[in-house]
This record gives C-alpha cells, structure tokens and sequence, in this order.
C-alpha cells in the first residue's frame, strides 16, 4: 500500500472511531430497546451544539464541555423514551420510525430557531495544525475523538455488563414481563438506557464539533451510516458497533481514495444490503434473529 | 400402507441439535400420536415434514415422495395441512375469511372456496361466528379455527400440533369428539400432544420423543407400560409423604 | 397473609375476572385450578401488578396493594414465577438468578438465598454459565423457580409450572414446592395437573369462566365427585 | 356490513369532495389539492405492500423516480410520449420491485430489516442516477413546458388534478376489488402471520413480489406524474428519502391497511403543514416543529390511524 | 388470552379530545387555507420563495434578509410613484412541491413578481409556475444552465449561471496562469453546480493549455474529505480548483491547512466558502493566496456600500455573496415597477423588466439587460483575491480594488 493509501487508511479509523461512537448509541436503542430511531441523526446534532454553544459563548473547551453535554443528552434522551416513545414501544415499526422521525423534524427546527441556520465553526486553540509521524499526519481533533470513543465504548460495556442497571437493561430488553416481576422498573430503566444511548450519540456529535462546521440539519447526513454500523456490528453487540464503525471508516476513506467520494457512497449502501442479505445478524452476531 | 414416512430426519440450528435421527411411519387412515415433553424436539419435527423446515439430513417420504426439500405452500397443494401450537389466528380477518384463506387452497373459484369453509366451519361448530373478527375468539375458539382452517385445504393428511392446549374440559371432550369424527371421515391425522388421557384414547399408534431422539414406539398399552418411558417421561407419579 | 375480595380484571375492554374471593394463610399451599383459558395467568398477573385491576381488592400482610406497581409488589415479599417461565434467555443461568435478588431486602440476603437454590436445584450450579434460554424446558422451570427464590419471597406465586413439562419433570418442581414451604414460604399455585397439585396443596380453589366455582382442602376437592368428572377425568 | 356502508360512505363522500374542489378553488387551492392526491397515491402504493402485504417499505422513493425518470428520459432524449413512458416506467419499476422483493425474501428478511433494504435500495439508485452521464447525472431533466395533451403536458393544472384524481381513484378501486377477492384476503393472511398462510396454501413468496410489483407501478405512476407536472427532476428530488416518507405519512395517519387511509391521511395531513406553514410566517423552522408535533401526536395518540380506529370500532376489534 | 400485553392505563380520554381537536383543527385549516388573505392595495406585494427550513436555511434566509434591506431602502426613497413595496417571503421547504406551493400561495395573495429559489431544483418548478400563472419571476440564485431553456416568457435571471461562471473561470485565468503551470485538478461537489461547472471547463481545457489530472467529486453532505485531500497532495497540481458548498469545501480546506500542505495555487470557482465572511473569520490570513471567482458587489458603487453596511448593522454579519443577488433581484422589480403606468399589471411588469436596462447598481457588471431568454447578457464573476485575511477582488481591472476591502 502507498504512502497516500496508508494515510487514507489512518484518516478512514480515526473518523470511523466517531462513527463508531455515534452508531454505538443508535445500536443500544435499536437493538437493546427495538426502537427504529430516526431521530438518531438529530440527537447528534443537539450534542453538536451543546458542545459549541458552551465553548463558542462560554470559552470552554469542548472536550471540557463534553461532561455538560452528557448530563443534557441523557436528560434529552430519558424524556424522549417517557414520552412519547414509551407509548409506541409495542407499535409497528413504521410507527416508530414516523414518530421519531416527528422528534427529529422537532429537534432539527427548535435548533434551527435557537442558533439560526448560520453555519458554526468551533477552532480549538493548538489544534490547527496535525500531528505528524513520519511522514502520516493525525489530525489532533479526531485522535483525541478515538480516544474518547475507546474510553466510552468501555465504560458503556462495563456499565452494562458489570452495573445492576445495566443487567437491569439487558433483562428488561430480553423479557419485560420476567423484570417487572422481579421489581425492576422497566418503564425508567428502558428511559435510562435510551438515555445512554443518547449521551453516546451526543458525545459522537459533541465530538464532531471541532472536526466540522455545524448546522441545524447535519445530523441527518449520520443517520443512515449508523444503521449500516448497527447492522453491521450486530444490534445491540457494543464491540461490534466499535469494530463496523472502524471498517465501514476505513472503507469509505479507502474507497473515497481509489474510487472517488461519490462513490464511497455507494460502496457503503452495498456493503449494506450485502450484510443484511447474508449475515442480518452482523458480522459477529449470533443465531438466527431475522425470523423474529 | 404408509402415507407418510419420516426417515432418519436431523435437524440443527446453529450446533444445536433439535432432532436427532429420528424415525416415524404415519399408516393411512390412522390417528399416529407423538409425545414428548417441551424442548423434546416434536414441534421441530413437525416443521420439517411439513415444508416449515428444511431437514439437515434425512428424508421425508409423502404419497412415495421424497418432500423434505418442498415448502409448506406445496405440500398443502399436496393434501397436508398442519395446526400450530400457538393457534395463529389472522386476527383483522373474519372467521370465514380466514377459513377461506385455506378453502382457496383447492378450489377453482371464490364461492368454491367459500363453500369448502363454511362446510369445515360447519364440522368444527363455528358457523354461528363466522362473521366475527377472529381475534375476538376465545382460546377454545381459536383452536377450532384453526383446525377448521386446515380442514377447508381438503387435507387427506392433517398434522395436528397440541390441538387440546388451551381448552376446558368441557371443550377438549369436544375436541376429542372432533378428531375422532375428522379421522373417520378418512383423514389420516399425525398429532401431538402433551394430555396422556388423550393420546392414549385417540391414537392407534404411539411414538415418544425425548431430547431429539425416538425413544419408544407402539400401540397405546405398550407405550404406557414401556419402562424407559416412565422412568424418561412419564415418572411414577408424585409421591407426597 | 394474601387477602383477595371481589377482584375484577379485564385486558383491554373484556372483563376476564368477574368478582374472586381467596385467601392464603401463612404457612399455606393454596391451589388455584382450572383449565387454560380460564382466567388464571390474567389473575396471577394481575396480583403482581401487570393487570388492569377495575374492582376489589387485593391485601397482601395487612397492606393495601390493589393499585401497587410490581415493584412495589415484590418489594413487600410477593414473588411470582410466570407462567412460561420469562427468563432472560440471553443471560446466563447466574445472572438469571442474580437479577431475582433485585430489591433491597433481597440483596442482603443473596448469597444465602442463592446456596438455597443451588442445594434445591444442584443442576443449576453446573450450568451455571450457560444461556438460560440454551437449557430443556424442565431446566428452564428450576432456573425461574431459583430467579423466584433469590426474590426473597414471603408468598411464592406459581403460575402453571408443570407446562410443557413432562411429567416426571413435574413431579420433580412440585416435590421442590414442598421444601420450599417447609423452608416458611408460602405458595400459591395455579395448576392444570390437578391429580399432582392437590396432593401437595393445603386448600385449592376451582376457577372457571372468571368465578371461583368451588374451594376447600385439597382432600375435599380430590373427593369431589364433580371435579373428578370434569378434571381427573381424563 | 355497516362497516362496508361506512367504507362505502366515506369514499363517496371524500369522491365528491374531490370532483367538487378544482371548482371551487383557485390556483393555490388547486396546487394544496395536488399535493394531497399525490401524497395519496403514493400513500395507496405503499398501502398495498406495506399496509396489505405487511412488507414494511422505507424506499418508495426508488419506484417513483424510476417512474419518472424512465417516462422523462424517453421522453425527452426520444420523443416518447410520457404517457406511453408512464407505462414503461411502472414496468421498470415493477420489474426492480420484483428484484429488490426477490432477493428480501429470499434471505427471509422482514420488518425493519426489510425497510432499510429499501432504504438502501433508494439510496444507490440516488448515487448511481447521480454519478450516471448517460442519465443526465445530477444536472437532472427539463421537461418542456407545453400544452399538448398527447404528450402528458397541460397549461390548465385543473387537468392535472383530474388526471390524478383518476389515478387516485383507479388505485382506491383496485385495491377495494383485490382486498375482497383471493389476492387482498391472502395478503392480509400474509402480513398477520406468513407461516400459518403458507400451512394453508397460500403461495406466500408469489404473491408478496405480485403485492411489490403492484405497488412499485402505482409509486412510478406517481413518479411520472410528478415529472410532468412539476416540470424538472433530478436524483436528489425524485430520490430522496422525503419522498420515502411522503409515502408513508398518509398511511399512518390514516390507517395503514384500510382502504380510505391513505386518502384521508393525505387529506389531513396537508393541510395541516400548509396552514402550520402559513401560520408561523415569521419564526423560521416552528412551521417544521409544529409538523414535528403533530406526527408525534397523531401516532401516540391514534396508533391506527384516524380511519382505521374507526373501522376498528367498527368491527369490534380489540384496540 | 394471556400473551396480549397490558397497556397500563391506556390514554383514552385523552385520545378522544385530541381527536376532536384535531377535526377542529382540520376544519379551521380547510377554512384558513381556503381563505385569501385579503389584498391591501396601498403596498405593492412582491413575493419571495426560498428554503427558510431544512439543510439549506441559511442560505435562503441570507437571501430574504438582503431583500428586506433592498425594500426598506425604496421604500426610505418614496416608495415607487408614491406607493411602498412590500415582501412578502415563503419557506419552499426545499423541496419542488412545496416551491410550487408557496409560489402559487404568493400569486394568490396578489404579489406583482416573484423572487427565489436558490437552488436549481425549485428554481425550475416556479419558473413553470410564474409561465402558467404570468406573473413575472425574477431568479435571485439557479445556476442551473437549462434554467431559461424552455422558452419562458416570465423568467428573468440576474445572476451568472454555470456556463457563465465557467466561462468566467477561462477568461480570467490569463490574471493568475504563469508559464510554468501545466496541470490542474478539480474537486467539485457532486450536485448539478458543482459537476456542471467542472464539466463546462474541462470541456473547453484544450483552449488553456492545461492538462487535467484530477476530477474528484464528492457528495455535498460528505463529512470527511481527508482521502480528498491525501490524493490531491500526491497530485500536486499547479492549479487547484475546488468547487462546492460552504461546509464541505470548510472542511476540504480545514484538512489542507492542518496537514500544512501547500498547494501551488488555488482558485475555486463559485465556492461556497472561499467567499464567505465567516470562512476569513475562521482562518485569518492562514488562507492568503486562495482565488475565487464569484459573486460579488461592486466596491466602486455607494449603493454596494450601503448595501453592505446595512446588513451588517441589521443581521450582525457581514452579507453572504450569494445574497447579494437576493438584494438587486428586488432592485431589477423595484425599478422595472417605476417604469409601469400600472404597478399592479403583472403584464405590464414583465414588459418593463424585459426592457430593464440599469446601469446603477451593486453588481461587478455592466448595465443589467435581459436577452430574450431572461438571462443578464452581462452578468459575471469577479475573481476574488484573499490577501491579508481580506478578500480583494483583482480581476476585471474596472472592479479591482486594491485599497478598499471588506473588513
């Protein structure tokens, strides 16, 4: 591999490291809580601008910013799973999907009205130029992101395999009847994790702040690599979410390099069909689940 | 002579072995039982013959066919239909819809397939209801639905799956009373079934699945009285000190 | 102990509960018979808090808890092993029992209540680490009963243990029923498996079409000439 | 049967408002109509797949661009008239409904997984229109603007509205003639429970790529429509993920699966962003919020849709 | 029975009020929808379509707000004859059907002209509304070639379109070629701007003597460029020509100038960023030495510079290029209207607009003049020089202005 390859290689698992991140919290919601979430792209954003607004009208550095944006994201999110979503979890899926599509329309447009249209870009102090190694360049604001993501990814594992809130919402995913019998309060603990799923969706956006100029709408443009990632990864397989969030990074970069950007595109959407076709369980899923 | 044979049949699902080599002949005319307990392998066993499954090996051998390898739609084309455990109402249709979803199976037209409906729902005892939605059936019901449903296919063989789940009493001496009369109409029947009571009155013949495997075989007498059936299944009954 | 009067239940607009009266004493088995369909899971589900409860009452130790949320309900010691089992199918057997002890009260006494289960069912320490929805059905039954126990219960509810069971699997659930309550706890069954339920039971009661049609101890309901027809008939 | 004298009442009713309205209204009005009979034969397409079938779509923007590219690109590179194109655009896509089913079905995918197959099916065909010179790629198609009937182009838009209209009322009435007889009873046993219709016969792969085929022409038919109407496509109009929507807007808010659904959620659904669109002039974006709030009402508060809670009731159906 | 779930508590109370309220709601939509609003004569209405929701909000908002500014300023001066304009503007949604929409929703509430759309797409779609209904449509930004090519009668454009900018593109690289430049790479945004251009030009390279050796597109709503960026490093053109939209072409040069690559030169054409204030505010003279050619105003006109003060005073930034059209498009209406014996016969209006000839106005250009197909037959580009973290235009030498400069 070139030089130049390698060095598309490197950009295409930084970046996917925030994609990582950002599919990660699609990933609990859709396969923990069986919501088809299309206001995952919109929640982004709302990280995206929690973040900016904090370091654009308060200075603070956006990673310090980043706490403030958990505590808002998960508040946001914990709202959004007791209503409306709560009454809809037993609905058809195009239920789900139109009615989070309304929240994201909300969401988009209440942004849109609070920040304006206006394009934002948020400069982080010593991070204009990249670091280099040799003669590969890390560009400081997506590695400091990777590193983020691994930190969240393993928090988020330990806290739902090692927390009682977390075994809470894994056997309230796999059988609500046998946790609401054993006193668990399925109704918060679904809204804790839907929750989690937002702070990782908003840590993903918040991180992208420095990366890209931001707008109202952005988010959108996230949605669909998400489902592909989840997909992918598995739904609800949190290493797989990291390892399909790095590939199809590295995919489109390495594609966006020999092929052309345009067509990156569609070398993801292939992927796509291809893996929901032959593996819909992921690539490192288990069993046979596209039955139920 | 044997309508249905089922020969050696495996069946995994990821590693995991749902039924192992298991054997069964279903005689023409016959009621055949199956029992088992849950997790036994039966209910797998039914999909693979009927068209639900595909075997992993072994065959299954329907009027001098090998079926292993047709679908359901086929084999329903072919004269057998089946009941689920979990009676699989299409709940917004009507009740004569629904039997008329499997009238349509062999009939030429719209009011053949009405007429093969009304005439199964006749038999099971739900003409009085066949305007109602089916999902406001009760469980008892929903049973005879569902065998109604199988039955205006025009089966010559009908694969009966925990039919009795589900039913009072009263309801399951009916039910009983309905296989008979089905079977003598000269539909050969394959049931499965957990009450002992029943598949030792209604069949003429009995295999005993235990964890994949065929375990013992028989007239009912011989299988009820089979050592390695009451120390597997059925136990010596509940002894309370 | 549990103090039911004039309980109404209904799914939805259908009335499936019309108007129970029953009883558990302390120290009892009590068993509520009856034939699927009959009402007994909307019943047993509506004790725990699952139903949609539009009349009477339901008084567990002197505490009012006809509205209560489930979690409220197993907060208070009244546990309930569903019927179907409803494990966490994807977790293993240990985390199975482990999320039984989800309360205060249970947690204090994990480790105790969790040596019980493993003496009552000794299968289950072997499979420990194994997915609880990769076991037999029999299997399956001691692992919901053991997540019941690790409740810590006061009153154990056990809605039709024995389905799908064989019945020698059966007779092995209702023999650990036995110890269970000479352990203390109280048990309130509903069973198909009348023949085995009423040996083991202290009073039963018979529901039907929404109503308790009859009740009494156990050996008077196993001589009933009626019941016998309609139950242990066939 | 008072099911059937209320279905029956109802498309009457919404038929004579519909014959009555380009009369009445002026431009704006007719354009608002437009809108509404477009979104309801689109909502119609879907409903056959998805709201009769139980085949969940989120890709009906890929039949309806390949419905109006096909009718545009031989009409405008070949002198085709767009009415002969229309034909050949709901047979390509037909033909790609087929495919797209062929291949779902045939690795068992269903419910969500399905959706975003044709989620995705959309989206390449965007890229590859977009990326395609022999396609006019992302420059898109002018159609010229005339007044010949012959070639699908009038000044007058009240035209346009009955031309659609009858669309509209051709689909309404196939649907209303399949969902009595063998095909739309079989469907509905599909989409409730695919096994047990294939236990009984029910030839469930053949009739779920016939329910796709149906309803990709229907959504093509559309497509065309749009292109002569409007005047001008390009892959990121006829193919986004808004038209997708657009089809399944009207279902859920009318009831998905009933056959005045669709009609009536386009009727309501309209209007309603029209005026929340005329209403919040001033503040940018509260006009999308309140559209936001409203799905999210419609569907917390009216899971079946507004015509289907009524049929429910109807039929007695347990809600 | 037992495996249907138990909603708790289901909503129904609630569920029938909010059915009854939203039949009354429906009911008063159909009433209000129905209802035009009423016509004031004493203001002269002109309507305004643009995308005021959805990804492309900005820009369209920009567009309305420098029209507001063109108003207030005719309508500080008298009003025409007398009479005071009024804008009237509509959110297109971005999408054609709802252009149609709020179109026709505008020529209902009597506008004597429309204004819009921004993008190509809806563009087309009123330009087929304003033919149907007569009432002439002024576009303020389509750059759409085929835009004009039907033939309408109604349809004027100001601005440059793609083939323009194009052309614009040749003409002015004799300023910044140098002999030893041979080889030239394009990235471009993959919409029917951003590929239509880059087709226009390489189409006529032969006529520069430059070879290509890179076409890169991408898609506009991409969120990495660094394979982008890692390619045209190796390529090493001496002349760079990116096109495309402000956040992408943000994004391509934030990776540029954090990985320090020195590209020979660059000249964007039409980019969306190169000359947007917010782009200077962001890299300060990090950027020196980049080219664009634009939209622009005219630094030697007073009007431009009231233009520009006045919106920095009224939106607080400093006014978009592109909405420098929004501004004039009011300007060609406003003075067409003075020029009508009857300022309420859209008829009339169109004659006057086809007659405009202007020769005070904001744009780099000469007299604004339509041809017979609507276009501007001297709308033009300016090339934009960024020197010192300003941009200075350098090119044609009648607008260059070296010692003026945008702050």
């Amino acid at each position: 591999m070139s030089l130049q390859g390698l060095q598309s290689l490197l950009d295409g698992i930084l970046m996917g490291g925030v994609y990582a991140l950002a599919a990660l919290g699609l990933s609990l919601i859709f396969g923990v809580l069986k919501i088809t979430n299309f206001a995952h792209g919109a929640m982004m954003t709302v990280g995206m601008y929690v973040v900016f607004a904090l370091g654009n009208d308060l200075g603070l550095n956006p990673y310090l910013a980043l706490p403030f944006a958990m505590v808002l994201m998960f508040l946001i999110g914990f709202l959004i799973q007791r209503f409306p979503i709560h009454y809809i979890e037993h609905a058809p899926t195009h239920n789900q999907l139109l009615l989070t599509l309304g929240m994201a329309y909300i969401l988009e447009n209440v942004l849109l009205v609070i920040f304006t249209p206006n394009y934002q870009t948020l400069t982080v102090k010593g991070f204009e130029k990249a670091w280099r190694i040799g003669s590969l360049t890390f560009a400081p604001a997506k590695l400091i992101a990777f590193g983020v993501v691994i930190i969240v990814t393993g928090c988020v594992y330990y806290l739902l395999y090692m927390t009682n809130t977390g075994k809470s919402i894994r056997a309230s995913a796999q059988n609500e009847t046998g946790a609401k019998l054993m006193g668990i309060n399925v109704r918060n603990i679904r809204a804790i994790a839907f929750g989690i799923g937002a702070v990782c969706t908003g840590i993903a956006g918040g991180l992208l702040t420095p990366i890209m100029s931001i707008y109202p709408t952005l988010g959108e443009t996230f949605q669909l690599k998400c489902f592909v990632i989840t997909v992918l990864g598995g739904m609800g397989n949190l290493w797989g979410a990291l390892v399909s969030g790095l590939i199809i990074g590295v995919v489109e970069s390495l594609s966006g390099y020999y092929l052309g950007g345009s067509w990156s595109e569609m070398v993801i959407y292939g992927i796509f069909i291809l893996i929901l076709f032959l593996r819909p369980t992921g690539l490192f899923g288990r069993g046979n689940r596209r039955e139920n | 002579m044997e309508t249905l044979k089922v020969i050696d049949v495996c069946k995994s699902f990821q590693g995991n072995v749902a039924v192992d080599h298991a054997s069964l002949d279903v005689k023409e005319g016959e009621i055949t039982g199956l029992i088992g307990a849950n997790g036994a392998g039966k209910t797998t066993l039914f999909n693979c013959i009927s068209g639900y499954y595909h075997a992993t090996s072994g065959k299954v051998i329907y009027k001098d066919q090998e079926v292993q390898h047709k679908t359901a739609e086929k084999l329903c084309h072919m004269g057998m239909a089946r009941t689920f455990q979990i009676a699989k109402p299409f709940g917004m249709l009507s009740v004569l819809d629904n039997v008329a979803v499997g009238g349509y199976n062999k009939a030429n037209s719209r009011t053949q397939a009405y007429e093969f409906a009304e005439q199964s729902l006749d038999l099971v005892g739900l003409i009085d209801k066949k305007e109602n939605l089916a999902q406001l059936l009760n469980t008892g019901e929903q049973r005879k639905l569902e065998l109604a449903r199988a039955l205006a296919t025009q089966p010559e063989v009908l694969l009966l799956d925990e039919v009795m789940a589900g039913l009072t009493p009263t309801e399951s001496r009916e039910m009983v009373e309905l296989i008979d009369k089905i079977n003598k109409t000269g539909i050969t029947i394959l049931m499965i079934e957990h009450i002992m009571p029943v598949i030792m009155k209604l069949s003429h013949y009995i295999y005993v699945m235990e964890r994949g495997k065929m375990i013992a075989e028989g007239i009912p007498v011989e299988v009820a009285n089979n050592p390695k059936v009451i120390e597997s299944y059925l136990g010596k009954g509940l002894e309370v000190e | 102990m549990l103090t039911i009067t004039d309980l109404h239940v209904g799914i939805g607009n259908l009335k499936i509960i019309q108007g129970i009266s029953l009883e558990v004493r302390r120290g009892e088995i009590v068993s509520l018979m009856g034939a699927n369909g009959v009402g007994k899971t909307t019943f047993m589900r509506a004790l725990s808090g699952l139903g949609h409860i539009t009349g009477g009452t339901v008084e567990f130790e002197g505490q009012d808890i006809t509205h209560a949320t489930s979690q409220e309900i197993v907060e208070a010691g009244l546990i309930q092993v569903p019927e179907g089992r409803q494990l966490f199918s994807l977790m293993s057997v240990k985390e199975n029992l482990e999320i039984g002890a989800h309360t205060k009260r249970a947690k204090a006494r994990m480790k105790e209540n969790l040596e019980y289960v493993y003496t009552l069912f000794p299968e289950l320490k072997e499979m420990n680490s194994q997915a609880a929805g990769n076991l037999s059905g029999g299997q399956q039954q001691m692992v919901a009963v053991g997540r019941g126990l690790m409740a810590d219960p006061k009153l154990l509810i056990l809605d039709q243990p024995s389905i799908g069971l064989s019945p020698i699997m059966t007779q092995k659930v209702l023999k650990a029923v036995i110890d269970i309550h000479i352990r203390g706890v109280s048990v309130l069954i509903a069973e198909q498996n009348i023949h085995d339920v009423l040996k083991i039971a202290h009073r039963a009661y018979v529901l039907e079409q929404g109503l308790i049609r009859a009740s009494g101890t156990a050996q008077e309901m196993a001589e009933n000439a009626e019941i016998k027809a309609m139950y242990l008939g066939h | 049967m008072k099911t059937k004298k209320v279905e029956q009442g109802t498309l009457l009713v919404l038929l004579l408002m519909a014959v009555i309205y380009p009369f009445l209204s002026d431009r704006y009005m007719l354009s608002v109509g437009i809108s509404v009979l477009l979104m309801a034969l689109l909502g119609q397409s879907w409903n056959i797949m998805s709201g009769y079938a139980g085949q969940f779509s989120f890709g009906h923007a890929a039949f309806f661009g390949l419905g109006a590219y096909a009718s545009s690109i031989l009409y405008v590179d070949h002198g085709v008239s767009p009415w002969i194109g229309m034909i050949a655009g709901m047979a390509v896509a037909a033909l790609v409904g087929v495919l797209i089913g062929f291949l779902s079905f045939r690795y068992k995918l269903r419910g969500d997984f399905f959706a975003l197959v044709t989620l995705a099916f959309a989206e390449i065909l965007r890229v590859l229109f977009n990326n395609t010179k022999a396609l006019k790629a992302a420059t898109g198609i002018l159609i010229p603007y005339k007044d010949v009937w012959s070639e699908f182009q009038f000044a007058n838009d009240r035209i346009f509205y009955f031309i659609l209209l009858a669309m509209v009322i051709a689909a309404t009435i196939f649907i209303g003639l399949m969902s009595r007889r063998k095909f739309g009873v079989c469907l509905i046993a599909i989409k409730e429970n695919q096994e047990a219709a294939g236990s009984l016969g029910v030839p469930v792969l053949k009739y779920k790529l016939l329910a796709m085929a149906i309803s990709a022409a229907i959504a093509a038919m559309a497509g065309t429509f749009y292109a002569q109407y409007y005047g001008f496509i390009d892959p990121t109009v006829v193919f986004s993920a808004a038209i997708s929507v657009e089809a399944i807007v009207p279902c859920i808010i009318g009831g998905a699966g009933t056959l005045g659904g669709p009609l009536l959620g386009a009727l309501i659904i309209v209007p309603l962003k029209e005026l929340s669109n005329n209403l919040f002039e001033g503040v940018n974006g509260v006009n999308m919020i309140i559209y936001g709030v409203l799905i999210v009402l419609f569907v917390v508060f009216c899971r079946d849709g507004i015509y289907g809670t009524v049929i429910r009731r109807l039929k007695g159906a347990r809600s | 029975m037992q495996y249907i779930m138990e909603s708790e508590r289901k909503p129904m109370r609630s569920k029938r009020i909010f059915l009854l309220l939203m039949t009354a709601l429906l009911a008063l939509s159909m009433v209000l929808s129905g209802c035009k609003s009423q016509t004031a004569t004493d203001t002269i209405k002109i309507g305004s379509v643009h995308p005021l929701t959805g990804s492309m909000a900005y820009e369209g908002q920009a567009m309305v707000n420098a029209q507001k500014i063109a108003i207030d300023k005719i309508n500080a001066e008298g009003g025409i004859n007398g009479r005071f304009l009024e804008l009237v503007a509509k959110d297109s949604l971005g999408t054609s059907s709802g252009a149609a929409n709020a179109a026709l929703k505008l020529t209902n509430s009597g506008v004597v002209a429309l204004t819009g759309t921004y993008t190509s797409s809806s563009a087309q779609v009123v330009s087929r509304t304003a033919e149907k209904t007569r009432i002439p449509l002024v576009v303020t930004v389509a750059s759409s070639d085929n835009l004009l090519s039907n033939g309408y009668r109604y349809t004027f454009r100001v601005q440059p379109s793609v083939s323009v900018f194009s052309q614009n593109f040749l003409k002015y690289l004799s300023y910044f070629k140098t002999d030893d430049m041979e080889t030239v790479a394009f990235i471009y945004e993959n919409s029917n701007y951003g590929a239509g251009i880059s087709e226009y030009i390489t189409d006529h390279i032969d006529e520069t003597g430059l070879r290509i050796v890179g076409m890169l597109s991408y898609p506009a709503t991409t969120s990495t460029m660094s394979s982008e960026v890692t390619k045209l490093a190796a390529l090493d053109p001496d002349l760079l020509v990116p096109i495309g939209y402000y956040s992408d072409q943000n994004l391509f040069m934030k990776e540029v100038l954090e990985r320090g690559i020195q590209f020979k030169k660059i000249v964007g054409c039409a980019n969306g960023a190169f000359s947007d204030a917010k782009f200077l505010r962001t890299y300060g003279t990090q950027v020196d030495g980049i080219y664009d050619i634009n939209y622009r105003y005219n630094p030697n006109s007073e009007e431009a510079q009231y233009m520009l003060e006045t919106y920095r005073e009224v939106y607080g930034e400093d006014i978009p290029v592109h909405a420098i059209y929004g501004y004039e498009s009011i300007m060609v209406v406003a003075d067409a209207l003075k020029r009508c014996k009857n300022p309420d016969d859209p008829e009339e209006l169109r004659d006057a607009i086809a007659a405009s000839e202007i020769y005070e106005h904001v744009l780099p250009q000469g007299v604004i003049k339509f041809d017979e197909k609507g276009e501007n037959i001297n709308s033009a580009g300016v090339l934009v020089e960024i020197r010192d973290g300003k941009h200075i235009i350098v090119f044609p030498e009648e607008y260059a202005d070296h010692d003026e400069v945008q702050k």
